[in-house]
């Protein structure tokens, strides 16, 4: 029998989990826009639209440290971050687009070197995914094989309904476990309806396609035609539900400091800039190329998996309107 | 006299103690001069003395605090404030200069006045508002009987350009505004030494000896130089200079028969001013043969 | 005397004038607080901006900027320039809320010992009085949370995690 | 007294036909200018794939100058393209851009510090009504509702300066300025809570640098925050290094900076950060009477003197 | 790791007495990278420095840090003993633990806390230091003498016997200034032209001088040692080369009616002239405003006389570039104008005194010039007015001096003396005549001075007068003097037959406009400013650019003349060397990083920024970057705190070491 939530005892879900010790990841409004953020309580919850921040976050912090240092008189003391330590937490919220790229993210963090800050975060995350009942021009997450109402993802997947409240779909134990130790909250039933869930418009993408051409096209004019304009700043990489890469650094003074673990964006023209002083990467065009060829031909030839979800942010918040959908589409023409 | 509003250009007027007595020629000519010209002068109502020269010899916050006082009352009414006593000029200009400068003073009046000094209201002297704001050239258009072939000694006195960051009317040592408004209305400024020598000013009470050589010059010099008469811009520069021309004649044995005229009475001879709304009959040495004689009257 | 607490102030100084005006005050044998910092620079015109911000960062409670008085720089302008500088500069960090009274800004010539025993006492005691400058200290330890401030709120929430 | 506001607030600042026009006329300027060598590329805008989007085109062809548009979502400062950083994109030789009249503002700041050449460029103006505001709902005509802040107090619509001025304005209502309102209301607040404002705000940067990406005037080639010997602001994205961040940008933007906003519209994080420049530009011109960018002056205020200058604030 | 030494000095007990000293060695011993902290008695010692370089040499020291007095005091001592021990020395860095802590604090626990943080943020900087090389820069061994009057007359002759070439430029037709105006000179009253024309020849002789006259300095670029000048000879309309100076085309000119300005406009010239017969270069110029030819182009008859065939019409001005390594700049004076105040002028003229327009009212040059026996009356002394001779005469000190209504607040220095000078000349030609002088004070500083002034009033009989005019006007054919006697404390009134004001000497009209182009800095009265007032008052700012004379501020010849010889030795003392050594604190541009805004040239005060293409191999423009000239550069380093990107650095002052310091604190 398929369980439903009200809106009420979702929030309560929420109270009651922080006063159970867990962390509630869920959107929230600050400002002007929503993000992922920590909620202090169930109220702070705000489902009304995709957060402007993807929730890769939640396992993949902006910035973290990874140890600290100490220099006493005995010498340097180093102090690491225990990532066992983490707390139990638990993302509410998470729309299909986002709740999909943590899987696509776990194979690159337990390749070779299994990055245990990642790992241990998603290890102790239970993820409730919540179904997109709206759409806009941006959204393609159907283009890249997914849809507003995949759980790819999600522990514990949520549905809107028509009468108010939620359809809520167990997946995983964790989500199960979930549901069986806040059982007051749920109710059984058998007659809700789901709200249409809308679909986003365009062009469906022919993945396989795209990744030939990139295969056979390292070298094209379209990429200076695309990308010329590009301003070089790291947006659409943060905002990216899947992109991931990071740098670290030491920052303190000679006495004291932490490593950190930060997020960082191919666009910038420092990505690759080595120590020599020459660059690989010395045009904006290469550096988009390469926002390309790693998110459908690199991560695919590694991984079988395409390190897009369709979300759309890129695409919105592109200070010189560069649509990577648009680009897709250009490319598929070939 | 006419509503203000009437007219282009409009002033408060504050005449001072002379212009209602001794001087009361310099009054009735600057009325007249200004209704010629269509320029507004509203009186000051309630005015009093500025104190002249004896008040800030005794004490210098009463002094202040009289032309604080009128200046304040000069407040109420609209438009800069026209001056015709060179003496009045220069101890509201100095009051607001003063007062400008040292705050404290600044509040020590303010608090014997009980209220602000408007250290922004302009004043002018009469020659300033003929020569600068109506402007020379209007002047020259309005005149009707140009005052062609009469020699004038302008005579300017110690106050009315000095100390030359008070009153800022002209350079302090060689002015030529008084001879800018004689040449508008036709008249003809003659060069001389005296012209801002000092006249004895108010030692003609205490010690009128003093006068009589200070004055002397002046009346010599003018002489000296063809001036049929002297125009001057201060009732005191007039007392001294008309009054005792006799009695410096006697002195000295030179006759001079040297009408001492205000400007405001050749300007309103030449603007058409009618003689009798002038004051000339107030003058001791009479200047009726000397207009007569220059076609004038 | 003892004071509950001993703010941290850095003084930036230029050479010819502050610095030698500190000097003096020494020679002079004269007192004051023993909380500033001198660091010497060449000239006011040296000074960035955000060495005050660096200062303040790692933990100056107060910062003093001092230089040669108009017309004494040594090399003629510094001074005129640092003074351009520090005139924005300062409206930007009060912009940002930091309170200026922290922020000290003067002119002390070689010959001033006097003058230097007296800014750096008076900023001194103002410091006291203002207690620490919590602030950029705060900001130095902050972790967010994805995007959110470390609130009470939050805190007490959060309080067994 | 609602009803008319929201009702004013949709009226169309000016007639879709007035874009038309002016797109028409660049396009038959550029393919001009193109065709007959007087330059190598322009710098403008083209449509994007989204309804109500443009973004920036550089075209060399003379067959692709159709491709350029003008419309109110013509956002872009493209003075970007020209500087250093930037400035192979549009390759050598003289360039056309496309510019409104808060774009010139920036290129006069640019002449005046040797980074472009005014005989290396041909300005093509446009005259703008203004553009729409970043989130601003753009299904519908440009209107009071959904123009951005920036330009509702905009007085440089009619480019001066330029070599050619494209579009006529109607008259344009005059509307409450609500980033001068923002920024008094900022003014008023005690330090405390200013402080606690821009913590929260600049808290949320993740330091994409979007901001200086955008800006005309970033035009470092080793930005100051990107040196680590020494580092003068912290790389990491955390509240401290955002903190220094945005001080030491505001503080290298002022006396420069020409207010086309790009920082703020750019920023995915929604920080306000056109009031930072909004207010040191302010402090300027109350300091030293100095305005950036309105002609090219060969120095700033922060890299001139006058023996006067105020130095109340100096003990 | 470093291996920073750091040597805590005891002075005596002036830091021992109330900084822990032994504390601070053991703390400041395990600050990571100091390999040794000691502390002695007295570090400045022998024996200190011996310990200092003692422990470089056993420890391997690749910095120095000595704790104890003001760097002000000691740095150059202890950098000496670092270099003497092997290492650079700006790898050595006082902490000032003295004058800045142990002398302004009297807690020991405090003064010994602070004492350590000193140390410790010093030895954070000194990692950072980085060892420096003295810059040197070549001397390009020829001076620049700009002003042809005594002062620069001095100068390049000075300079030239020392046998260095020297360009003297001067913008009159002929050198001499005023000195060749007067008639005799105080205290001695030998007369002027006497001493000054063998000096005028020896200029126009001497095979190391380079003489421009009717010329002046367009343009100076370069820095110490290496100066471009740019000299613009004015065409003079006659060909020096082929001119003997036989003076026929000046006695055959028809138009002769022009002002002589060197006589004061007393007397008149030709239009092609020399301004005055022992004119060095004796070549004429001809005055093309008030030249018939130049006017009307209906004249010719000096080309006619002229047997050399010298005169050339058709002759430009001429721009010469001359290389020098050192400028004296010697461009005397103005004095103060008595008639109307002219437009570019800051000072207010005398009204009181009729501004100029009463003829026997003159200023004391032009009565040196009735006084000279080669002036327009042949020395007899006649008034302008009517040519007689003036049996009263009144002399006024102090006109436009020390009259701050006036604009001018100074004291000119000279009048005092002139002024008993010419109550003397006077007396000694006109016995039966009267000389008047009114005065503030009598300012008699100088050798022999005091003695003249006295003899001046006590045996030439001058009256001395305690006080001030307030007006001179014309009665009849006198002028009449009103003024007051302070000490009788009564008003006097002279009729004169001639007066003379002693006005004020002012700087040269267009100084300012002369010091822009040199990058000199000037006061407000537009001297020119020396570098420290009294203990380099002959330097600029600017290095390498030297003053002599009354540019720099009123002054008398035998000081005009010392201070001449004291620049031409400074000239010499920089000519000595072949190369320039500097402090290397100076800013350097990072070429690759700079952007090319050139912000940092234009803050920079000593204009020592230049502007540097980058090419690549085919020669293509890559950018335009910055340079900084380590010749010019002053070392303040504006341009770095200018300069966004950080692209500029001042060595010894990175911000690098700056930041170390910070975050030690």
């Amino acid at each position: 029998m398929p369980k439903t939530i009200t809106e009420q005892n979702l929030r309560l879900l929420i109270d009651s989990l922080i006063k159970e010790g867990t962390r509630v990841i869920g959107p929230r409004r600050t400002g002007t826009i929503t993000l992922y953020e920590p909620l202090a309580r169930g109220e702070e919850l705000d489902l009304n639209e995709l957060p402007r921040r993807s929730a890769k976050e939640v396992f993949f912090p902006v910035c973290e440290n990874i140890l600290s240092f100490q220099r006493g008189e005995e010498g340097v003391k180093v102090t690491d971050i225990d990532p066992c330590a983490f707390p139990e937490t638990v993302l509410i919220g998470a729309r299909p687009c986002d709740a999909a790229a943590a899987p696509v993210l776990d194979s690159v963090f337990s390749w070779d070197y299994k990055d245990e800050f990642f790992l241990q975060r998603r290890r102790k995350t239970t993820v409730i995914g919540l179904a997109c009942t709206t759409a806009d021009d941006a959204c393609f997450c159907s283009a890249v094989g997914l849809s507003p109402a995949d759980s790819k993802g999600a522990d514990l997947f949520l549905t809107p309904v028509r009468e108010g409240g939620y359809l809520c779909e167990a997946l995983t134990d964790k989500g199960k476990t979930l549901i069986t130790s806040h059982a007051r909250l749920f109710a059984e039933t058998s007659a809700a309806a789901p709200l249409s869930l809308n679909e986003p418009a365009g062009v469906k993408l022919d993945l396989h396609k795209i990744k030939g051409w990139l295969d056979e096209n390292f070298e094209s004019p379209i990429w200076k035609e695309i990308a010329d304009r590009c301003a070089g700043c790291g947006s659409c990489a943060f905002l990216c539900p899947a992109c991931h890469c990071f740098d670290i650094v030491d920052e303190g003074t000679e006495a004291e400091g932490h490593r950190r673990k930060f997020w960082d964006a191919c666009g910038f023209g420092k990505f690759t800039d080595h120590a020599s002083g020459h660059n690989p990467r010395d045009a904006q065009p290469k550096r988009y190329r390469n926002r390309i060829m790693h998110k459908f031909k690199y991560y695919d030839d590694k991984f079988g998996q395409t390190l897009c979800t369709g979300c759309g942010r890129c695409i919105r918040w592109c200070p010189v309107g560069i649509d990577i959908k648009a680009v897709l589409e250009e490319i598929q023409k070939g | 006299m006419s509503p203000n509003r009437k007219f282009a250009l409009s002033y408060s007027y504050y005449p001072g103690c002379s212009l209602h007595a001794s001087a009361k020629e310099y009054d009735v000519s600057t009325k007249g001069v200004f209704n010629a010209l269509r320029i507004g002068l509203k009186e000051v109502p309630d005015w009093f003395c500025c104190g002249a020269t004896p008040a800030h010899n005794v004490d210098e916050l009463l002094s202040l605090a009289l032309c604080a006082k009128n200046l304040s009352l000069a407040g109420k009414v609209e438009g800069d404030l026209a001056v015709a006593c060179a003496a009045c000029f220069s101890r509201l200009k100095t009051t607001q200069h003063r007062l400008k400068e040292n705050d404290i003073k600044r509040k020590q009046v303010e608090t014997a006045i009980d209220g602000p000094v408007p250290l922004g209201k302009k004043v002018k002297h009469l020659l300033e508002i003929l020569a600068k704001d109506f402007g020379l050239d209007k002047l020259e258009g309005a005149v009707q009987k140009p005052l062609t072939g009469l020699k004038i000694a302008c005579y300017y006195g110690c106050l009315l350009t000095r100390p030359p960051e008070v009153p800022e009317l002209d350079d302090c040592e060689a002015p030529t505004i008084m001879e800018n408004v004689i040449k508008a209305v036709g008249g003809e400024p003659v060069a001389w030494s005296h012209r801002l020598e000092c006249c004895g000013a108010n030692f003609t009470l205490s010690r009128p000896g003093v006068i009589l050589k200070l004055s002397n010059e002046i009346l010599a010099s003018a002489k000296d130089a063809g001036a049929d008469c002297i125009m001057v811009a201060c009732p005191l520069c007039h007392g001294n200079l008309d009054i005792r021309q006799e009695e410096i004649e006697q002195a000295t044995g030179r006759r001079y028969g040297m009408p001492v005229f205000y400007i405001t009475q050749l300007v309103g001879l030449a603007c058409g001013v009618s003689p009798l709304r002038l004051g000339l009959e107030s003058m001791i040495v009479s200047p009726a043969a000397l207009l007569r004689e220059k076609n004038l009257l | 005397m003892k004071h509950d607490f001993e703010p941290k102030i850095v003084a930036f100084v230029c050479t010819w004038c502050t610095y030698a005006g500190a000097d003096l005050a020494g020679t002079s044998r004269m007192q004051y607080p023993a909380n500033v910092r001198v660091l010497k620079f060449p000239c006011t015109g040296r000074i960035d901006p955000v060495f005050i911000l660096k200062a303040f960062q790692k933990g100056a409670d107060g910062v003093l900027v001092s230089g040669c008085h108009p017309g004494d720089c040594h090399y003629m302008a510094g001074n005129f320039h640092a003074r351009r500088r520090f005139a924005a500069f300062r409206k930007l960090l009060e912009f940002v809320g930091v309170d200026l009274a922290r922020l000290e800004f003067s002119w002390v010539s070689a010959a001033e010992g006097g003058k230097w025993v007296e800014v750096v006492t008076d900023l001194t005691e103002r410091i006291r009085t203002m207690g620490p400058l919590a602030e950029f200290k705060e900001l130095e330890t902050e972790e967010h949370w994805s995007g959110r401030l470390e609130t009470a709120e939050l805190k007490e929430a959060y309080n067994n995690i | 007294m609602n009803n008319t506001a929201q009702k004013h607030d949709a009226t169309p600042l000016v007639a879709e036909s007035y874009y038309a026009a002016v797109t028409d006329a660049l396009r038959t300027e550029a393919a001009r200018l193109l065709s007959e060598g007087v330059v190598t590329a322009v710098i403008g805008y083209k449509e994007g794939r989204r309804h109500g989007t443009a973004g920036p085109a550089i075209v060399v062809d003379p067959a692709r100058a159709n491709e350029l548009i003008f419309s109110a979502a013509c956002v872009n400062n493209l003075a970007l393209y020209l500087t250093k950083a930037k400035k192979g994109v549009a390759g050598t030789g003289k360039i056309a851009i496309v510019a409104k009249g808060c774009d010139l503002r920036a290129l006069a700041g640019l002449m005046a510090e040797s980074q472009i050449r005014r005989e290396d460029l041909h300005i093509i103006g446009v005259a703008c009504a203004g553009v729409f505001g970043s989130g601003a709902d753009r299904r519908e005509p440009l209107s009071a509702g959904n123009l951005a802040g920036k330009c509702r107090e905009c007085s440089v619509g009619a480019p001066e300066g330029a070599d050619i001025v494209i579009g006529t304005l109607p008259p344009l209502p005059e509307l409450s300025p609500v980033e001068a309102e923002e920024l008094a209301r900022l003014e008023a607040m005690t330090p405390a809570e200013r402080w606690a404002f821009w913590k929260e705000n600049f808290a949320r940067c993740i330091r994409c640098f979007a901001c200086r990406q955008v800006c005309p005037f970033c035009y470092c080639e080793q930005c100051l925050c990107d040196r680590n010997r020494p580092q003068a602001v912290e790389t990491t994205p955390r509240p401290a290094g955002n903190m220094a961040w945005h001080i030491v940008r505001a503080m290298h933007l002022a006396g420069r900076c020409a207010g086309c906003a790009e920082c703020e519209r750019a920023c995915p994080m929604d920080i306000p950060l056109n009031l930072l420049n909004r207010k040191m530009a302010r402090e300027l011109k109350e300091l030293y009477g100095h305005e950036a960018g309105l002609t090219p002056v060969e120095k700033g205020p922060l890299v001139i003197y006058r023996e006067d200058d105020d130095q109340s604030f100096i003990k | 790791m470093s291996r920073i030494g750091v040597f805590i000095c005891h002075c005596g007990e002036n830091i021992s007495r109330t900084v822990d000293v032994e504390r601070v060695a053991q703390v400041t011993a395990r600050l990571p990278g100091v390999a040794i902290a000691l502390d002695y008695k007295y570090m400045c010692s022998d024996p200190g420095q011996n310990l200092l370089k003692k422990a470089v040499a056993e420890h391997k020291l690749d910095g120095v840090v000595v704790a104890a007095c003001s760097p002000r005091m000691h740095e150059k001592t202890f950098r000496n003993a670092a270099r003497a021990a092997g290492l650079n020395p700006f790898l050595c860095e006082m902490a000032n633990i003295r004058e800045h802590c142990s002398w302004v604090h009297e807690d020991r626990e405090e003064a010994t806390a602070k004492a350590i943080d000193i140390v410790k943020f010093t030895v954070s900087r000194v990692k950072k230091d980085r060892a420096l090389a003295p810059i040197t820069v070549p001397i390009t061994k020829r001076a620049l003498v700009i002003g042809g009057g005594i002062a620069g007359i001095q100068a390049a002759l000075d300079i030239a016997d020392a046998g260095h070439q020297v360009v003297l430029v001067e913008r009159e037709p002929s050198i001499g200034g005023h000195m060749a105006q007067l008639s005799e000179t105080f205290p001695t009253l030998d007369c002027s032209q006497c001493i000054m024309t063998p000096k005028m020849v020896d200029v126009a002789n001497h095979p190391n001088i380079k003489l421009y006259t009717w010329s002046e300095i367009e343009e100076v670029s370069g820095y110490i040692g290496n100066f471009q000048v740019t000299v613009r000879r004015k065409a003079r309309s006659v060909d020096e080369d082929k001119c003997t100076g036989c003076g026929v085309c000046m006695a055959k000119c028809p138009q002769k009616k022009i002002d002589n300005a060197f006589d004061r406009n007393l007397g008149t010239r030709p239009a092609i002239y020399v301004p005055f017969p022992q004119a060095v270069p004796n070549t004429p110029v001809i005055d093309r405003d008030n030249c018939t030819r130049f006017k009307t182009g209906k004249c010719g008859v000096c080309e006619k006389v002229c047997g050399p065939g010298a005169i050339d019409y058709g002759q430009q001005d001429q721009l010469i570039v001359e290389p020098v390594g050192a400028i004296v700049v010697a461009s005397g004076f103005d004095l103060y104008n008595i008639g109307p105040k002219p437009a570019d002028s800051p000072y207010e003229g005398y009204g009181e005194f009729g501004y100029g327009a009463i003829p026997d009212v003159i200023d004391g040059l032009t009565f040196e010039r009735l006084a000279s026996a080669s002036g327009p009356t042949g020395g007899k002394i006649l008034r302008p007015s009517d040519g007689k001779e003036p049996k009263q005469v009144v002399f006024i000190q102090c006109v436009g001096s020390r009259a701050r209504e006036k604009g001018i607040s100074y004291c000119s220095k000279i009048c005092c003396m002139y002024t008993a000078k010419h109550t003397m000349l006077y007396k000694h030609k006109i016995h039966d005549g009267q000389a008047y002088v009114f005065f503030m004070d009598a300012r008699t500083p100088g050798k022999n001075y005091d003695e003249f002034w006295r003899r001046a009033v006590e045996e030439e009989e001058a009256v001395y007068i305690r006080g001030m005019v307030s007006r001179l006007y014309q009665k009849g054919d006198k002028v009449v003097v009103m003024g007051s006697d302070v000490l009788v404390g009564v008003q006097v009134e002279i009729e004169a037959d001639l007066v003379v004001l002693a006005t004020a000497v002012q700087a040269r009209t267009g100084a300012d406009l002369l010091a822009q182009k040199l990058g000199i800095s000037y006061d407000r009265y537009n001297f020119y400013s020396e570098a420290h007032a009294k203990l380099k008052p002959v330097e600029c700012a600017t290095a390498g650019i030297y003053l002599a004379g009354a540019c720099q501020g009123p002054k008398d010849i035998p000081d005009t003349v010392s201070q001449a010889s004291a620049a031409a030795a400074k000239v010499m003392t920089l000519f000595a060397k072949d190369q320039l050594e500097r402090e290397p604190i100076v800013a350097r541009v990072n070429e690759r990083n700079c952007a090319g805004c050139l912000a940092c040239k234009k803050v920079c005060p000593y204009g020592a920024v230049e502007e540097k293409e980058i090419r690549d191999r085919n020669g293509n423009l890559i950018k335009t970057v910055a340079y900084v000239n380590p010749g010019v550069c002053g070392g303040c380093g504006t341009c770095q705190a200018t300069c966004p990107s950080k692209s500029v650095e001042l060595d010894g002052y990175t911000d690098e070491q700056i930041m170390a310091m910070i975050e030690a604190l």
